[in-house]
């Protein structure tokens, strides 16, 4: 692709994270815009205009039934045939914590039987309390196109910053599925990097699932927030460490890659 | 053994951001007819021995602020 | 609340006062909740005789509002005048709601830290979360951008009867933060927590706010052309917060829940207006802005109007209410949430209307500005008010009487302890020392994408505390606004002026321990009630002693409060200062943090430790009395202060942490915490007895972290301020004196100690 | 007008951690006696016009995400 990539964040009252992750884009090299969901709801604006769709975090309408349940039950509403097909184009889809949440209450992730059922939920935090601090995930990158950019179980620091990240399969075949997929590609781990239990794994997620892809691997879904640690100056250990760039940029750069090789 | 149910809500004095926030989303979801919607919160309390007034006492310690909510026990 | 009504009809109410005695004006301002003096009703009557009408309720009730003290600092702006707002004027980029200073060619930080004392005590929750709310409209006035929040919390320990219990109030202010800011969007980076009984059952909930806007943007709150339009935008209004001034200017009484100024804040409705606004202002839409907070449209439009000397009319009716019953006076001054009002040149009131619109935010145009001087307002087409702006917003000043208590000042020497390891311990984990992340961490710190900083760094899964919170607006630049507080009550309460000192020294010790330099202040200052003598003299000491030390520094004070009557029950808190600073970061790459950096590096001392023991938290634990509250001077604190930061923006430096509570036994503890490294020093050179050597509490005082080969640039930098005190080690924090061994700790247990009730 | 109260809980199968901190701080409180507690949600919505049937429909259009809450809707 030579042409501008278009990036679609979406926002609604209470979603917050649209700045960090418009700037995120527009640093990777595409032109991103934060798209009202009212616009894409009354047609003033056509999801299919753009290259990437991306759901910010924050609480969109307050988070007060649950996280991401309002504004998934709007879209799907009067959007979902759309999203469908952004979906099945193959272009990449991501959404980080809120926008995780968004994702699965829409049944876009996991999606394992591909029929957009709910199969999974983020519950509230087994700690019971929000959570704001630096994790660290491992990487089992499988097919997933936002994360080529990594190294296979490559041990990398993110942020969190969430009450309701729990997340929990329908059933014991959905996980199984996951796992037999290698959805599950970002996982909470210690420091050395070993699956273990609170406080390395912030909120009692199943397996430690930080995020999931679908099969496909161009929809992904993650807790954590890569659009927050753009630059190495914002990671909270930075002035301990001398990486080059930060460790949510890569999730960028892969799916701007990504488009440029297939389109 | 009891069980108690523990409803606690705000005062209709106090503004109710997740009731309007349901409000307002179901009314885009095209239910023209809600007209209005309360948010609270619910607590089913098993207890080995006790009764309503061991709930009111609950209310009173821990599950409610007297000054903005309202809190109802139900056996 | 008894609403107060003359009859049953809804519009215009007359209140007669004219010709009243004394004792009927005192009982009609009671009645109506004016919270007006005799004097003051007064003035009110000669004003109407003036006029030849008695007032209707409406005017009335706006009188009031703006006359408070909240609104109006009557009691304490002779004071300010005096002792504030003159110091570093040509520092000061603008002022109004917040105050702004420069932070490089293009671009100035609006800033301002707020009391929310009174709201938080009758309800934490709602108290807290609207405290949160106004000081980011105050920011937002200004034409900001809130790049942060922050909190300064003081909670009581001793449970009280007829007030709530401490764990409640506790528990109640941090959930409110905690929703509100999370909400919103806006990172909460910094803050504090103090515990003591002065505070049973005055809880203090001090918040700030700190943005950024460029230069060419800053909007000014003055209308001083006829024909602008007036748009109220966001929250509707409804009958919730009336009176809320009122009540924050006087003494809390036990029990006293007046239910319609509880308010809990939507941060929904705030978050896209925060967008529309700024949306606005970006396009060059907006003539004017100022937010609605204490006094509601009656304290905004008539500031608005008066500042820019015109008048202008406003229909009630336009506004959008709640509540559709409520009564003029209601609406004129309810203090709802959320709301902002614009000021917007004709030919643009569509394109503003439409951006609100677009972030799905309510607004209406209710009024215009007009020429003269006279405030009209009407309501279904009869005039309820009609009022000369400058009668209306110039309250009495007062210069009330004051006394200074002189207090006898003693200290007692205490016995040579015999366990130095256990001394330390128990201060890591006083609640006053120990982490706050039980409460921190639940605030979102990193949203936005913009914390280089935050208030935890170090080895991810041990972070220790920072000094300062450094936050990079701009993305494209490597500027920083450096963020953080000074208080001490401890220090205050014993020595209003020193503690007036001490804060101002604390909050630039913390700014330059990042690598930042300080550039200016908001200060809000907490006291009991103004009326009684003895707290006029302390709160006359407090500002001479924050004017000394600002004055010498040459830094501004751009904005602040006043919060006076904290004194419900029996106990009544000390007059003190939280002062909110930022400063300026040229180069976050060279930001600093507290946690030590490697092993075998060398560890200074900048300043020297003091006997001055007064109110120091080793004295606390011993209960004794420590005799006078250490001493800052300006003086030093500049020169060793921006000496360090040359030292720092040359990389000299691993990591500073400055001396504070406990001392440098206390701030080397915590230094480890983040890193995992220990220190072995020598305290020796320092004299003094070993207990006061690294317990004392001097200002101006940093422990430094400095590279092998970076040590005689370093000294040649800090001249004689600094002592070289020993060295970076493995395992464990030791302190010795000469051949003889002070304290000798583990690592594991001073993080053991100091994350205490965490986790 | 109708006045439903909907209640969402989490599913036995889901671990309930505000119940469990609820549960804790009662203990703590000397409450020996309380043996369980759930924890859940509570609207209560006004209708102009509708049924029971309306409440279902709001509990799988918005209120409840059936992979970890159940919903009962009474008039
Ligand atoms: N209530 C609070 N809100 C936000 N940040 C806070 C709060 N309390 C403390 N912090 C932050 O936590 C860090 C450590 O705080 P503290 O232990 O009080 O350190 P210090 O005594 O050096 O100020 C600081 O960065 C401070 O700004
Ligand atoms: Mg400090």
């Amino acid at each position: 692709m030579n042409r501008e990539i278009n990036v679609a964040i979406l926002t609604m009252e209470g979603t917050n994270n649209e700045e960090e992750a418009y700037l995120s884009f527009r640093f990777s090299g595409t032109s991103p815009e934060i798209v009202h969901l009212k616009k894409l709801e009354n047609r003033d604006k056509k999801l299919s205009n753009y290259d990437i769709l991306f759901f910010p975090g924050g609480f969109s309408a307050g988070d007060y039934v649950r996280a991401g349940a309002v504004m998934a039950a709007r879209l799907k509403s009067s959007l979902m045939k759309d999203l469908e097909e952004f979906v099945e184009s193959g272009k990449p889809v991501m959404g980080s914590c809120n926008g995780f949440q968004v994702l699965v209450e829409l049944g876009l992730i996991p999606n394992v039987n591909g029929d957009y059922a709910l199969e999974a939920a983020l519950a509230p935090n087994i700690s019971n309390r929000f959570e704001a601090r630096t994790v660290y995930l491992k990487v089992d990158k499988g097919n997933c196109l936002f994360l080529r950019e990594f190294e296979d179980n490559e041990i990398i620091k993110l942020p969190i910053a969430h009450s309701e990240g729990r997340f929990v399969p329908k059933d014991k075949e959905i996980l199984d599925k996951i796992i037999k997929s290698r959805m599950n590609v970002i996982s909470y781990v210690d420091s050395r990097g070993r699956q273990a239990k609170y406080p390395w794994n912030p909120n009692g997620s199943e397996r430690n699932i930080a995020g999931v892809c679908n099969k496909r691997g161009n929809v992904l879904g993650v807790m954590p927030h890569p659009e927050r640690v753009f630059y190495r100056y914002t990671e909270s250990d930075w002035t301990r460490e001398n990486s080059k760039t930060g460790m949510g940029n890569p999730f960028f750069r892969g799916a701007v890659q990504f488009l440029r090789e297939k389109y | 053994m009891v069980e108690l149910r523990i409803t606690v809500t705000l005062k209709k004095t106090v503004e109710d951001s997740e009731g309007g926030s349901v409000l307002k989303a179901l009314k885009l979801l095209g239910y023209d007819n809600v007209k209005d919607v309360r948010a609270g919160k619910v607590y089913f309390i098993t207890l080995s021995k006790g009764n309503r007034q061991t709930g009111r006492e609950f209310c009173e310690k821990l599950l409610a602020n007297p000054v903005i909510n309202e809190c109802v026990v139900d056996e | 609340m008894s609403v107060w009504l003359m009859n049953e009809e809804r519009a215009r109410e007359e209140v007669p006062i004219l010709g009243k005695s004394v004792a009927e004006l005192s009982k009609i301002s009671k009645q109506m909740h004016l919270g007006l003096s005799t004097d003051e009703m007064s003035r009110i009557g000669s004003y109407f005789e003036k006029e030849g009408r008695e007032p209707t309720d409406v005017e009335i009730q706006a009188i009031a509002q703006a006359w408070s003290e909240h609104c109006s600092y009557k009691s304490s702006k002779v004071h300010l005048k005096k002792y504030i707002f003159g110091i570093g004027r040509e520092k000061i980029v603008a002022e109004g709601d917040a105050g702004l200073v420069s932070l490089d060619d293009d671009t100035a930080i609006s800033f301002k830290i707020e009391s929310h004392n009174h709201p938080s005590a009758i309800e934490p929750y709602g108290g807290a979360a609207t405290g949160v709310g106004g000081i980011l409209r105050d920011v937002l006035s200004m034409g900001a951008q809130p790049i942060a929040v922050t909190d300064v919390l003081y909670f009581g320990t001793k449970s009280v009867k007829g007030f709530p219990s401490p764990k409640f109030i506790e528990s109640g202010v941090i959930s409110g933060i905690r929703d509100y800011g999370n909400r919103v969007g806006i990172p909460t980076v910094s803050g504090g927590i103090v515990y003591s009984d002065f505070f049973s059952p005055n809880v203090l909930v001090n918040v700030g706010c700190v943005g950024v806007v460029d230069k060419r943007k800053i909007i000014s709150s003055a209308i001083s052309k006829p024909g602008i339009k007036l748009i109220i935008a966001g929250g509707k209004t409804g009958r919730d917060g009336i009176h809320g001034v009122n009540m924050a200017s006087a003494v809390m009484e036990i029990g006293e829940e007046d239910v319609t100024t509880v308010q809990l804040g939507s941060p929904i409705t705030k978050e896209p207006l925060i967008h529309a606004v700024l949306e606005a202002n970006d396009r060059g839409l907006i003539y004017a802005l100022k937010d609605l907070g204490g006094g509601g449209l009656s304290s905004v439009v008539g500031e608005m109007l008066q500042s820019g000397g015109v008048g202008g009319k406003v229909f009630l009716e336009k506004v959008l209410l709640k509540e559709k019953s409520m009564r003029p006076w209601e609406i004129w001054i309810s203090e709802s949430q959320e709301r902002m009002l614009l000021a917007v040149r004709e030919d643009q009131v569509n394109s503003v209307l439409e951006i609100m619109d677009s972030w799905d935010v309510t607004s209406a145009v209710i009024g215009e500005s007009e020429a003269g001087k006279r405030l009209r307002i009407f309501f279904e087409g009869k005039s309820v008010l009609d009022l000369d702006t400058n009668f209306m917003t110039s309250p009495m000043l007062y210069e009330r009487p004051s006394l200074v208590k002189e207090k006898q000042v003693i200290q007692w020497l205490p016995k040579y302890p015999t366990d130095f390891r256990r001394i330390l311990r128990n201060m890591l984990s006083d609640k006053n020392v120990r982490t706050k992340e039980y409460a921190v961490r639940q605030y979102d710190h990193t949203v936005r994408g913009s914390t280089v900083i935050g208030p935890f760094t170090g080895i991810v899964g041990r972070e220790g505390p920072s000094d300062a919170s450094v936050i990079r607006p701009n993305w494209s630049k490597e500027t920083g606004v450096a963020i953080s507080h000074g208080s001490n009550p401890f220090y205050s309460y014993i020595d209003p002026y020193l503690g007036g000192r001490a804060a101002v020294d604390e909050t630039v010790r913390n700014l330059i321990s990042v690598g930042s330099e300080p550039l200016g202040f908001s200060d809000c200052l907490n006291s009991g009630n103004p009326e009684n003598p003895e707290i006029m003299g302390e709160f006359i000491d407090m500002v001479r002693g924050l004017h000394d030390s600002a004055y010498a520094l040459n830094l501004p004070f751009v904005s602040g409060n006043v919060s006076f009557y904290n004194e419900a029950g029996r106990r009544r808190i000390p007059t003190f200062p939280t002062i909110l600073g930022v400063g300026k970061v040229e180069n976050i790459e060279r930001s600093v943090t507290p946690d030590l950096k490697g092993i075998g590096n060398a560890v200074y001392l900048v300043g020297v430790p003091t006997t001055d023991m007064g109110g120091s938290l080793y004295y606390r634990h011993l209960k004794l009395d420590g005799g006078r509250v250490p001493y800052s001077d300006p003086v030093t604190l500049k020169r060793r202060g921006w000496n360090l930061l040359k030292a720092i923006r040359s990389s000299c430096i691993k990591s500073v942490h400055d001396v504070s509570d406990g001392g440098i036994a206390v701030a080397i503890s915590e230094m480890t915490v983040g890193s995992g490294i220990g220190a072995t020093i020598d305290v020796a050179p320092l004299g003094l007895r070993n207990d006061f050597a690294i317990f004392s509490e001097p200002q101006s005082s940093w422990v430094v972290e400095v590279g092998e080969d970076r040590e005689e640039e370093f000294v040649k930098i800090l001249g004689d301020d600094t002592i070289y005190i020993g060295r970076t080690q493995d395992a464990r924090f030791t302190v010795a004196r000469g051949e003889e061994s002070v304290l000798d700790v583990d690592l594991e247990s001073i993080l053991k100690n100091w994350k205490k009730g965490y986790r």
